[in-house]
């Protein structure tokens, strides 16, 4: 009884407009967001930042970069890896090579070099559809991959191909601790959520969903499907790059151009499906489910004493079955899932 | 009261096969120990945890696993990746890693990077010590001006360590070196044995990894190209990488840092550890195999470090990663150490310092007859130190630049 | 270079391009019958590989037994699949089908392993992988019989898969179902059933890739990369082509192998990682459905 | 709620239903409740049309006869469907097919890449039928739909949407089923060809003894043909009976029909939107 | 009808147009004319060529011959951006609403070419960003109040019954605020209350707004109620044009579309 949006009238547009129209849903948020900010420094331990919550943040902006493009755009990719590559060795050079560039700006200008690369590659968007077109966004990961490798610049011709990814300092103040990088990660991760969140419920995004859904109406209204395809492509790299520096920067440490292989990439696209394609929440939903998941397995299937190598086969064997059974559940996702699920309570205690 | 030891392992996934020989060996090493009453009475604990080779997996492993049982001694994830992944932490939580014939080579070089033990030998060693094989099989590296030499490589970071020494020793004793990446996987190469057969090279040198090395020696078949002349790295040089090459791979050499063979250690195990059912591969034969005998070293020098640790800060008791680090700095397992481990010859006498992390850098080279890898140089062959000693400290000041740390020795 | 050495290069690719098509055949048969790409078709290479070999040397069960037994799991995995993973989704969106396959290549990949362990095996299915002899002498051209054959082999299964797809009514029903499942399931088409069966086919070109792969490279869990091979092949061929494949193998083969050896050592080698892929999308560029594939009909 | 009943003629009254829908009820999504409880029977061998507002629940009561809810996330959570007096909810489209019931889905779905011809071929395929046999059939609808013959050869997709609703409606009648569900068959087709369906139905209905149930928004043609009506509001039947006292009845005229006591209004001169009155407040 | 609606002169003149696709002939030299506030309709049997007629109209499908005059100026043939540009916005056959959005995003899309901020501006959802968005919110819900659909307007459109989801499209039209509104099949899957109901809205835009009304339909009744003029298409060819009774009383007209019905 208590979740109902039945007496919350709106006076104004601009208050039907706000993201969470539903004062519950309002304040559930507020909550959350201080239980990360607050309550979650005080109490976690660098375990969970280091090992959980940074990569699960990481994984989240990726995702939620992807879903910008496939999601939103309906552009399906395989080429997430690459751009977060390119965000990640483009950082790391404007660091090494500007003296005194502040860190967040790094992020950003590598970001926008994902950008660009993803809008060279997004180019073939516009003739190439569907699974063509995912196929073919693989040939992204594989090239970006190894122009890192062979190009000895971009690693300053480091011997074995390696970078390793500088200090982060902001205003004097140094991120060296697990909390405080989570700290970071969590406000970048939030601030960019917002935009995609602005994004999407404005103009940019009803123009990137309308050419996912029937792009030949798209163009009849009046959008420029070019347009919209390439900036689709360009603030999905640009956010993927963010996320390439930060899983650089915040996460491992020292990387090679392998860490961001063809694998990577289909973990976020696993995380959006699984998540739900085509929302926000999914994103974090998705990531997760993907990040988490394993681990959970990991420790249950560890705690049973089976022999190692069986343990770690049916981990693989159960995952997968999990995917599918929520698959079976709900076709759309988590993020659907969670979505009846309110609806289920908005009319509870009735059925429907 | 126990020594704990997280292991960082994979059982599935491509490398599975490594993965569980290396760390099978290890565990079974751990048994045998406690089986013997530990360490000086301290006894050995361990914990896995699946990577499946992933980086991210590794990392999230290794920090579930770090602080448990009152904290790590020493850690070894057997992946590149991971070891990048965890390099800065380590030297933060202050427990040493080992990276066993793999990693950063410069990491050798204990006054940058104190918490990283690339232990026997590095990349760069290993390829240094090839070329002073080949040398000394055309008698004497003179000889081996205006010979062809192909390294034939994994195209990553890994395959791509070793070209500055060979490009080095190119220029120095004047061989020429035509250098032909694999993309990965490598489950392809005709393209390139096509190449190697009309560049028709003196030797080639395979420095290859997981499915790429099975398949070169195919490839290197099919086009008729000799066996004999390729010369593998000791990556490539297990059963696993020969075994689905069938007799394609007979009299195929490779390098390596354990002398095949039966020793006393692995007698015990097989006695004492899988005897009592405590075995950890699930068929004995694998005992004694290329990554479980690499497995059995690597438990050996940890538990050599501690043993050192305790003789410095208190027999009896459980080390701390710090103290391990300094056993690990201090080691020095002669042959006389060996003997009386039962493991004579098995790896070369090991003897570390604070400028050298590596502590031999000597290799033997094996040779596959068929059924079982033979060691066919009867004593341990060292390259041209000096020159990867030069390349270290330039590759590791390097590092200490962009990371801003000034070398020097930790106490 | 001289001639000799091109043609080497040339008929060289051109072989491996009917490995790589061989792959690429068991994704046309899923994407034709359901409009979804199997991203476990390499799981189930590595699997059916892995089984046969599993029989020979666990059980010591002969090659022309442990095939046939192979052939037997496959179609069971098949059925269950579609049973168990496709029937519940039927008429979703695709990329949730996708999405689906992928939760079976875990499964599938985790159960390969548990059942017959880790270790890397040989398969030896008779064949030599030596270079023929009398090329060799005369031409001074190196060309493996193994590959002959398999392209022997191999051109016998897409001839059959052709017909069967020209010739019966089953492959005009898959056509219908890759348009509309729902429409397809009014006017009766027995969904299930044609899943089931190209599932099967589909498992038992997996069991031939299988062996062909595994004898070549050793059977271990790197047969399931050679989907990514398939991958370029498949978009250049067009999905829904059984020709579409071979002919696409053919070109990605022969073009990759000469790029590695003309054009690698200018940029540092290593190309044939990437280069179909570029190959296979500027050839999009030209024709966005493939060689053979079905137009994409975009009408309002 | 109350069915008011023009009438006693239900269909019921005339011996066992060939078709009978027993108070099924359905759910979207597992919140979004469609059919309230709907009932309805058609008895063998004749026409029963299905009338109603849109949205009121005809093609989600079709679907859920011929079992193709479920693609659509749908489920019957009530009641019970029977056809030739087995029940059928539980079977499959295609065995349904098999045992003569098809569905022409709302909205065309051909399969657009296959060319005319090959739709209806596709129709066929629950059939065993030789190549002489599939060339009557066919002829057959080419002769109902000459139109068809002309386009046989080009892709579906490209045809034009009447020519699509032909195809379909073409395709179905391929499996000669002996119950057919009519998902507003007239929707975009010229005034003359709607006629000819119609006459068509009327066709099949009197010589190969087929029974149809039609749901239809052109009221008008759809109780001329029909034997018996059912008029759905909201997920509800609020009226039945006899197509001929439906005509005649008042609601169903103005509402339905458009036609109030002084004969056809000109659409130019409704001063005002009517607000449908509705048989349950 | 309300008399001060007068219809003004040709703002959209297609000459001699011929289409066809490889073998169909779809349009074969077609010449007609719209003239400024008046409904007009295309009629014809199946296949005969109308909505190519409109998808030529607003540059879907390019003529391999004529030429469109529009607004004065000559045009070889119309690209879709342009045609929505000036003022051409329409309905489609088989409803083409973005399935994935809801009723109110869907009319909003109508609205894209009169936003202007930069996609920055409303990532941050600031300032211009949100006072544009609001105004157009505000135009987009009179349109809503108009078309009578408050009650779906936060429903994702699949979900809705045919009917409804044409009203929508319609909406969505209307959202671009067009100078000229091609209609294709509006009724289609209609009953007739509910056509009465989209007859009002067509007029009401028609004489409130001013809009210019091109219209297909196969509902006789429809048709010749509310259109002033009415083009007849066959096979592509143009069989007829004229008021509704000079078309009713065509007698190739009556042959290959009205039948003796009407
Ligand atoms: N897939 C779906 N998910 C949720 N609701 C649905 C779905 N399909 C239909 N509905 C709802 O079910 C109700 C009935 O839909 P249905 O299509 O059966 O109406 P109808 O009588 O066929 O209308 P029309 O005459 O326009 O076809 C509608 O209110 C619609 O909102
Ligand atoms: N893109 C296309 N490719 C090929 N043929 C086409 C295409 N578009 C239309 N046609 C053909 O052109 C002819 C006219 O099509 P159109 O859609 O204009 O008919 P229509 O008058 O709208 O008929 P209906 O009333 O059934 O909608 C049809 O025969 C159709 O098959
Ligand atoms: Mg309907
Ligand atoms: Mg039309």
């Amino acid at each position: 009884m208590f979740y109902r949006e039945a007496g919350q009238f709106k006076p104004t547009y601009q208050a039907d407009n706000q993201i969470f129209p539903i004062r519950q849903d309002r304040l559930g948020i507020y909550a959350l967001l201080a239980f990360a900010f607050i309550v979650v420094p005080l109490f976690a331990s660098p375990y969970t930042f280091s090992a959980i919550l940074i990569p699960f943040l990481i994984f989240s902006l990726a995702a939620l970069g992807l879903n910008i493009l496939t999601g939103y755009a309906g552009q399906l990719s395989l080429g997430t890896a690459a751009f977060m590559a390119v965000g990640a060795f483009a950082s790391y050079n404007f660091v090494l090579r500007i003296p005194g560039i502040p860190i967040l700006v790094a992020f950003a200008l590598g970001g926008l070099c994902a950008a660009m690369v993803g809008v060279a590659f997004g180019l073939p968007s516009l003739r190439i559809r569907g699974f063509y077109l995912a196929a073919a966004t693989l040939a992204t990961q594989f090239f970006v991959v190894w122009c890192l490798t062979k190009i000895g610049w971009f690693t300053n011709y480091s011997s074995s191909g390696v970078i390793t990814a500088q200090q982060i300092t902001i205003l004097g103040y140094e991120f060296n601790t697990p909390g405080s990088k989570y700290l970071l990660t969590l406000s970048i991760v939030c601030v960019m959520a917002l935009m995609v969140k602005n994004m999407v419920r404005s103009n940019v995004g009803r123009s990137w969903m309308a050419v996912r859904d029937m792009d030949v109406a798209a163009e009849v209204i009046g959008f420029r499907l070019m347009r919209t395809k390439l900036l689709a492509f360009a603030v999905s790299s640009f956010y993927c790059g963010v996320a390439g520096a930060l899983y650089a920067y915040a996460y491992l440490g020292t990387v090679e151009p392998e860490a961001y292989s063809l694998d990577l990439s289909f973990r976020i696209l696993f995380m959006i499906i699984i998540g739900g394609v085509g929302t926000i929440i999914g994103s974090f939903f998705g990531a997760a489910f993907i990040v988490l998941l394993p681990i959970m397995l990991n420790i249950i299937a560890h705690t049973f004493g089976l022999p190692t190598s069986v343990a770690s086969n049916l981990e693989l064997m159960v995952f997968g079955a999990l995917i599918i059974f929520f698959l079976i559940v709900e076709p759309h996702g988590l993020a659907r899932l969670w979505q009846i699920a309110k609806e289920k309570l908005r009319l509870w205690p009735f059925p429907h | 009261q126990e020594q704990y030891i997280p292991i960082l392992s994979y059982r599935v996934g491509p490398y599975a096969a490594g993965g569980s020989g290396f760390f099978g060996g290890s565990i079974d090493y751990f048994n045998l120990i406690n089986a013997n009453g530990g360490i000086n009475g301290v006894k050995l604990k361990w914990e896995e945890c699946e990577t499946e080779y992933n980086a991210s997996r590794g990392v999230e492993c290794y920090e579930r696993l770090k602080s448990k049982n009152g904290g790590a001694g020493l850690v070894e994830p057997l992946s590149t990746g991971i070891a990048y992944g965890i390099l800065d932490r380590v030297a933060q939580d202050k427990i040493p890693m080992t990276t066993l014939g793999y990693g950063r080579s410069d990491a050798a070089n204990g006054k940058v990077f104190p918490y990283v033990f690339p232990l026997i030998t590095s990349y760069w060693n290993q390829a240094a010590a090839m070329t002073a094989y080949l040398g000394s099989k055309e008698g004497g590296m003179d000889k081996l001006k205006g010979k062809k030499i192909v390294h034939l490589y994994h195209d990553s970071a890994f395959g791509k360590e070793p070209i500055p020494v060979l490009d080095a020793q190119a220029a120095q004793y004047g061989f020429e070196l035509i250098k032909i990446p694999v993309a990965h996987p490598g489950n392809e190469q005709q393209s390139q044995w096509l190449q190697i057969r009309q560049a028709k090279p003196d030797y080639v040198i395979l420095w290859g990894w997981g499915v790429m090395n099975a398949v070169a020696i195919k490839t290197a078949q099919r086009n008729g190209f000799p066996r004999e002349k390729i010369l593998g790295v000791w990556w490539a040089g297990s059963e696993e990488d020969v075994i689905p090459a069938g007799d394609a791979a007979k009299g195929y050499t490779t390098m390596t840092f354990n002398t095949p063979g039966n020793y006393p250690v692995l007698d015990d195990i097989r006695k004492k550890v899988y005897d009592a059912g405590k075995g950890n591969l699930d068929d004995k034969t694998r005992v004694g195999s290329v990554y479980h005998m690499r497995g059995v070293t690597a438990a050996i020098l940890w538990t050599e470090a501690i043993r050192k640790a305790q003789e410095k800060f208190g027999k009896g008791k459980v080390m701390t990663g710090e103290q391990i680090r300094w056993g690990m700095e201090n080691l020095n397992v002669d042959e006389a150490r060996q003997k009386a481990l039962g493991v004579l010859g098995m790896f070369p006498p090991v003897k570390t310092s604070c400028e050298d992390h590596e502590g031999s850098g000597a290799v033997k080279v094996q040779q596959w007859n068929g059924t079982k890898w033979v060691p066919i140089t009867p004593n341990w062959v060292t390259g041209d130190k000096a020159l990867t000693k030069k390349l270290i400290d330039e590759s590791s000041a390097k590092y200490a630049a962009e990371k801003k740390i000034t070398p020097a020795c930790a106490s | 270079m001289e001639l000799s050495f091109f043609f080497e290069v040339l008929i060289g690719g051109l072989l491996a391009g009917v490995m790589y098509a061989l792959v690429a055949l068991g994704f046309v048969l899923i994407y034709k019958a359901s409009g979804v790409f199997n991203f476990a078709q390499g799981a189930m290479v590595f699997f059916a590989a892995l089984t046969c070999v599993g029989l020979i040397d666990k059980f010591g069960v002969p090659l022309w037994v442990a095939i046939p037994l192979t052939m037997g799991a496959m179609v069971l995995l098949g059925l269950a699949t579609e049973r168990i993973v496709l029937r519940p989704l039927v008429a979703q969106h695709e990329i949730t089908l996708f999405m689906a396959t992928i939760g079976l290549t875990f499964f599938v990949e985790g159960l390969a392993q548990l059942i017959w362990g880790a270790e890397v095996r040989r398969l030896d299915i008779g064949i030599e992988d030596v270079p023929i002899m009398y090329l060799l002498d005369n031409f001074n051209i190196s060309i493996s019989q193994f590959d002959v054959t398999a392209a022997g082999i191999c051109a016998i299964l897409v001839t059959c898969l052709a017909l069967f797809f020209s010739k019966t009514k089953i492959g005009r029903a898959l056509r219908a179902v890759a348009d509309d499942h729902q429409a397809a399931l009014a006017v009766g088409i027995p969904l299930q059933q044609i899943w089931g069966i190209v599932w099967a086919v589909a498992g038992f070109v997996a069991l031939v890739a299988g062996l062909l792969w595994g004898a070549r490279n050793g059977v271990q869990f790197a047969l399931t990369f050679v989907a990514l091979k398939a991958l370029p092949v498949l978009i250049l061929g067009g999905f829904t082509s059984v020709p579409g494949a071979i002919l696409g193998g053919l070109i990605i083969g022969a073009s990759e192998k000469l790029a590695e050896v003309y054009i690698g050592p200018m940029v540092g080698g290593g190309i044939e990682g990437w280069f179909p892929y570029i190959l296979a999308l500027l050839f999009l560029l030209v024709r966005p459905e493939g060689l053979f594939g079905e137009k994409i009909i975009r009408r309002i | 709620m109350t069915t008011q009943t023009v009438a006693q003629a239900a269909p019921a009254a005339n011996g066992q239903p060939y078709l009978s829908v027993n108070n099924i009820e359905v759910i979207y999504d597992h919140v979004i409740l469609v059919l309230k409880g709907v009932s309805l029977q058609v008895p063998q061998g004749k026409i029963v049309a299905l009338l109603g507002a849109n949205g009121a629940g005809k093609s989600t009561t079709m679907k859920s006869i011929s079992t193709l809810l479920r693609g659509e996330r749908g489920d019957v959570t009530k009641g019970s469907v029977e056809f030739k007096g087995e029940r059928v909810d539980q079977l499959t489209p295609n065995e349904l097919v098999k045992r003569g019931l098809s569905q022409v889905m709302e909205g065309r779905h051909c399969f657009g890449h296959l060319t005319i011809e090959e739709n209806l071929l596709t129709g066929a395929y629950t059939r065993k039928l030789s190549r002489t046999e599939l060339k009557d059939q066919l002829e057959m609808v080419y002769h109902y739909f000459p139109r068809l013959k002309q386009r046989r050869t080009s892709q579906a997709g490209y045809t034009s949407g009447g020519e699509q609703q032909m195809c379909a409606i073409g395709r179905s009648l391929m499996a000669k089923p002996s119950m057919i569900l009519l998902d507003e068959p007239s929707m975009g087709l010229a005034p003359q060809i709607v006629e000819e369906i119609f006459e068509i139905v009327k066709d099949l209905n009197s010589k190969e003894n087929v029974s149809f149930l039609v749901a239809e928004q052109n009221t008008m043609v759809a109780l001329r043909y029909a034997d018996f009506g059912y008029i759905l509001e909201n997920g509800r039947v609020v009226m039945e009976g006899a197509a001929s006292d439906l005509a005649t009845n008042e609601d169903v005229k103005e509402f339905y029909l458009g036609v109030s006591g002084a004969g056809r209004k000109s659409f130019r001169d409704m001063k005002f939107y009517r607000r449908r009155k509705r048989w349950l407040a | 009808m309300n008399e001060n609606r007068k219809i003004g002169d040709v703002i959209l003149d297609l000459q001699n147009i011929s289409l066809s696709f490889g073998g169909v002939k779809a349009l074969t030299d077609i010449s007609f004319n719209v003239r400024e506030h008046e409904i007009r309709a295309i009629i014809g049997p199946n296949g005969a060529g109308k909505s190519s007629m409109l998808n030529v109209i607003n540059g879907v499908y390019r003529p391999q011959l004529g030429d469109i005059m529009y607004r004065g100026k000559h045009r070889k043939d119309m690209d879709t951006y342009a045609a929505a540009k000036s003022g051409i916005a329409r309905t489609f056959q088989n409803i083409a609403l973005f399935k994935g959005m809801s009723v109110l995003d869907n009319i909003m899309t109508g609205r894209n070419l009169k936003m202007q901020t930069n996609f920055l501006l409303q990532a941050l959802y600031w300032g211009p960003a949100q006072k544009e968005e609001i105004a157009h919110r505000r135009k987009v819900e009179e349109i809503i109040d108009f078309l009578e659909i408050q009650h779906i307007r936060k429903t994702p459109v699949s979900r809705l019954p045919y009917g409804l989801q044409k009203r929508v499209e319609l909406g969505r039209a209307l959202a671009a605020e067009p100078e000229i509104l091609l209609l294709d099949e509006p009724m289609a899957g209609m009953n007739v209350e509910e056509k009465q109901d989209m007859c009002r809205f067509i007029l009401d835009v028609n004489d409130q707004f001013g809009t210019t009304i091109v219209l297909i339909e196969h509902d006789m009744g429809v048709v010749m109620d509310i259109s002033d003029r009415v083009v007849v298409l066959d096979y592509g060819k143009k069989i007829g044009d004229g008021t509704p009774d000079e078309v009713r009383s065509n007698q190739d007209v009556i042959n290959a579309y009205l039948g003796v019905a009407h």
